[in-house]
């Protein structure tokens, strides 16, 4: 089996910053994303919407090097003035090589596994 | 004497009808701590529904209006979104003593429309046998965008920094409300009065109202949802939230007139004048003017000037431009 | 042989209607394993407005009906809403010999009321002719919570324990159908009979039906969905959920007989008590008596009484509730 | 010249009506870059009443015609359910020079149909005033399958492997549409005419147009976004899905006035037979040959052929059955 | 950039319990938590709507502490008799002092990267 | 309590695999399994609805040994033809036991925390 390690940054985000943050992503490098609706609570309870608490989940499998760029982005750039939490940690990728681009091809690490 | 006794029957008459009732019972139902609310998606489809039966219906209107008609009254339309957010900025600044963001935050807000406060106006005119001119979305497209392109270029202006505006207008001028209403224009002033007909009552009477009293109930679930922040918006903007109603309603009323609109369509433009948007304003606001809270400018519109002339301010436009008129 | 050919003839009109047909078209598209089912919010959105237009009409009626012609009904109805939930048990503890949690919990969905149960019953009776009273909503109201609240208070008591009880009766009392059936009433008693006129026809009529129709669609594909456990749930419960529906059918049309209602609202009042509920009543028990098996009382509910009621409880009702009248 | 001129009217009659005006708004909101789309389950719950309501209505008037008058068009219309997916790969492979999993999967698309061409067909011939037979949903749920099975037999056969070919068209036959449509024409056929009645209003006339338009302003969204593989798919597809539609169409209204339909009825045959599906093919082409480029056939389906029938095709139909019957 | 360690634990529940669970989250010492519609299958296929396998999941992100909190607390309070599954596991937050609230504010270990 | 370390692999694919992938999992040891709706790009792109980017993302928590399974079924039998991304970490579950069945019975680490 062909498995790497790569991470999975996870953000929750108001609906209003889906466009900008997945162009974002892109940007930094990543090759792909995943959004699913959500909804929540947190500390500073922004009411963005009509829909309180609705949110946007994005995640996205990428190279170690580029997961460090977007949290560095979400924190330089939106976590201030909107509602906004980012996590991440490593995973074990099928077929990883394809979700790494341009200088951060190396980084999939190959899995002996 | 008469006359505030015609006020309070026209007051009654819109009290006792089910489009503020079912918003009160919206309200009502979140007050109790209910669980209730419409699914998002048919929350969303009745709001385009609504949108769209708007413009083919004000489309079919336009194909038979004579254009001459409507010039003046669209001119003051313009006007009217260019000074609304002027004013609200200038209070909210000066007497509210109010930052730059959140002022022009607001602004945004009380330089746009609420689509809905004119579809209950309409509904309420309609009702009332004063019938508005059947080119009044029109006036209503007219009036989505400039309050809150103005309202976002003081922003620009005097905060600096470097601000996706330019974007934000394009998605407010592709967004569902003028896609809707602009579109459903063109298609029913280009669609054959036969075609027409045959689609007609899906679009209006009865079907239409009722499916905007529907609408009006899940509103007032999310205004009461809102209700609680009053405490933390505080009694200047309750104030602001009426009293701007009132005097851009009083104006939209004197200028409508003016233009040479019925009193029914005076009211109906009063009625635009007067609300504030909570729809196309917040996500242009959010991504433009981000250190402005939006709490503040979404409880102002929804939960004070949207149920407020929902209510009593409809009815006080009314019997202003009927006094106007007489 | 009069009368049972005039209940065959009352069977085969119901049979060959839309509303029960429907309902076995989803049932089969479940059991030929189609993937088909009407999206969540659409069902959701039907439901809503099935019930908020129920209530509408329920309100306007209201309005009109004298007090006194509906006190006696109401207080009987309020008797069914606690008798129905102690026969439930007993029966289900002495002769099912089923166990205490069980027990309330099924009695919980007996002791409550099916509204599409209560509509279909509208719809029937108003279709051969024998239209119910205008106010039967509001009996449909009283006879939601009462039950549910009898079945809980048997599970409290002889179970013991830390139960969140009296919350969760508010959020029955909060809960969707109070909601859209009361504020509904509300609504609707409140509103001036013009302003009612210009949205009735979407609330009522063909909208009303056709709409129900599609609801019950999708009903059949739930009810269809749980068929597969009755294999679980055993034959007690089958026949349970058939004699429980008849006993409680006939009880309630005798007594809806005895308070003066026409043959049309003994027949409805029939179909509520004989129905069992599957939205207020699940999530009721659940928090409250976990011990108890969900998929029996929802089998029961959904796949027994309901379709039972559907295809030939309500005729049964109605030829019985004719007969007594007669 | 006269002819012609009369084909210049029935396009101008089709063109400026709600249906394609709506659907040519969507396509431009889509090339604005509007986000404006319709919320999924709306749109889901549209194409599901849409269904229901035609096979309602197919079923109605199935009980009323005499059988004979239908087995004649029902063979025609399975002839043409396993023809045109032949010559869609013939086609394909000779002229287009495509390979076999690409054209067999494109084929499948044009062996079946697209239910809202047929709708539209029908919308059309019923407002010029040349209404088609009422049993033609029944051709319609006859067209659905054999083009898909057809096609997928030939993949199977060329390509080999091991292909869930047989339970995938379980799926097709228990999917959505036929669930509605055969499920629909049961309900209809067995309904009382009296039951029927109370429900019809909301299942045809002007309700049914009605959200027709709405469902067709969504519809040019999705092709409106697929417009932009047209780059990608080239222009080999791009002339095949019109080419095509207007043979199978010209072939269509040949053999249903051969088979005795009435102009109108003709005309919707044609339209069914030059259509492609969007629907039921993609999925059960995906699973069995998933070698086949998915780009491919939904972008000829949705994005080519679906808009020419809509736009020019039908009425085109309707010119040639005309000069036929005449 | 300003990553701490803490735990992301998800819960898939029934959705009755959603509100049940998620106060039983912030009473536990989470300060916020992020809601998503599931539906899914299981061995012990509890059904309690019309819906059978409807599920909520929620998933919150917390100091190490709280997280065994709340997985005991699901483990006694909700396993035996509801359809619940909940997992746990480490990951690193921008600006994860945000969610580390009270006696556990120690917790969150800031991350030299 | 109760905790095991287990493996959550998780799988975002197009719908139409919903019910092949699903049964596949059983197949491969899974005891269930949670689905969401979600959305998303990648660099197919593979159109294969009449929603662009619609796609469906299941998670299930297994033995290490079946995560290798599923994982090698996947890169085997969808990887090639269809839209699927798949990743797998540890996690630690509560009562974990539960989700391990017949062979890998043993492999469900019960933790000392
Ligand atoms: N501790 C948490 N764990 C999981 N999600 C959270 C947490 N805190 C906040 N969120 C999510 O982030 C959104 C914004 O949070 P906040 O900015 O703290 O108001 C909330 O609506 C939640 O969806
Ligand atoms: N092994 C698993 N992996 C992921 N989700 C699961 C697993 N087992 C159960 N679930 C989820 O938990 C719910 C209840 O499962 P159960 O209590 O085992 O019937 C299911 O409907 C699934 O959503
Ligand atoms: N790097 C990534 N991170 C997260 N999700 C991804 C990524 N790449 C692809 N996806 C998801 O997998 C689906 C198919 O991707 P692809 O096969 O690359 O077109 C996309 O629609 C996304 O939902
Ligand atoms: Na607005
Ligand atoms: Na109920
Ligand atoms: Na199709």
């Amino acid at each position: 089996m062909d498995l790497h390690e790569l991470f999975l940054v996870t953000l929750v985000v108001e609906p209003v910053l889906e466009d900008h943050v997945t162009r974002d992503l892109l940007e930094l490098g990543a090759t792909g994303f995943t959004v699913m609706e959500a909804r929540g609570r947190g500390t500073r309870g922004i009411r963005t919407g009509d829909i309180p608490g609705h949110n946007v989940r994005i995640e996205t499998v990428v190279a170690k090097s580029v997961a460090e760029r977007i949290l560095t982005r979400v924190q330089e750039k939106w976590f201030e003035q909107y509602a906004v939490i980012a996590w991440a940690h490593p995973v074990k990728v099928v077929r990883g090589d394809k979700y790494v681009a341009g200088e951060t091809q190396g980084e999939a690490e190959a899995d002996e596994e | 004497m008469n006359e505030s006794g015609a006020l309070l029957d026209i007051l009654r008459a819109n009290l006792l009808s089910p489009i503020p009732l079912a918003f009160a019972l919206g309200v009502a139902a979140r007050l109790l701590k209910s669980e209730f609310s419409l699914p998002r998606d048919i929350y969303a489809g009745l709001g385009i529904y609504l949108l769209f039966a708007l413009g083919l219906k004000g489309g079919v209107e336009l194909g038979n209006a004579p254009l001459a008609a409507i010039v003046v009254p669209a001119l003051v339309t313009l006007g009217l979104g260019v000074i609304r957010p002027l004013t609200s900025y200038g209070v909210l600044r000066s007497v509210g003593r109010m930052g730059v963001a959140d002022s022009a935050g607001i602004a945004a807000h009380y330089g746009s429309v609420s689509a809905v406060t004119f579809i209950a106006a309409l509904a309420f005119t309609d009702g009332v046998g004063l019938p508005a001119e059947g080119f009044m979305p029109t006036l209503l497209a007219i009036l989505e965008v400039p309050g809150i392109a103005v309202a976002l270029m003081i922003g620009a202006v005097k905060l600096g920094g470097d601000r996706p505006t330019g974007e934000v207008l394009h998605e407010v001028l592709t967004g569902r409300t003028l896609v809707l209403l602009g579109g459903g224009l063109l298609v029913g002033a280009l669609s054959d009065p036969g075609a027409w007909e045959q689609v007609k009552p899906f679009y209006d009477g009865a079907i239409f109202k009722g499916a905007l009293v529907l609408f009006l109930l899940e509103m007032g679930v999310v205004a009461g949802e809102r209700l609680a922040d009053l405490k933390e918006t505080g009694a200047f903007l309750l104030v602001f939230g009426v009293v701007m109603a009132i005097a851009h309603g009083l104006l939209g009323a004197a200028v409508g007139t003016w233009a040479g609109l019925s009193p029914g369509g005076a009211t109906v433009l009063a009625s635009m004048a007067a609300s504030a948007s909570y729809i196309a304003a917040p996500p242009a606001v959010r991504m433009t003017i981000p250190e402005a809270n939006p709490t503040l400018s979404l409880t102002a519109a929804l939960a004070i000037t949207f149920p407020f002339n929902i209510v009593a301010g409809i009815p006080l436009y009314l019997a202003f431009a009927t006094w106007l008129a007489g």
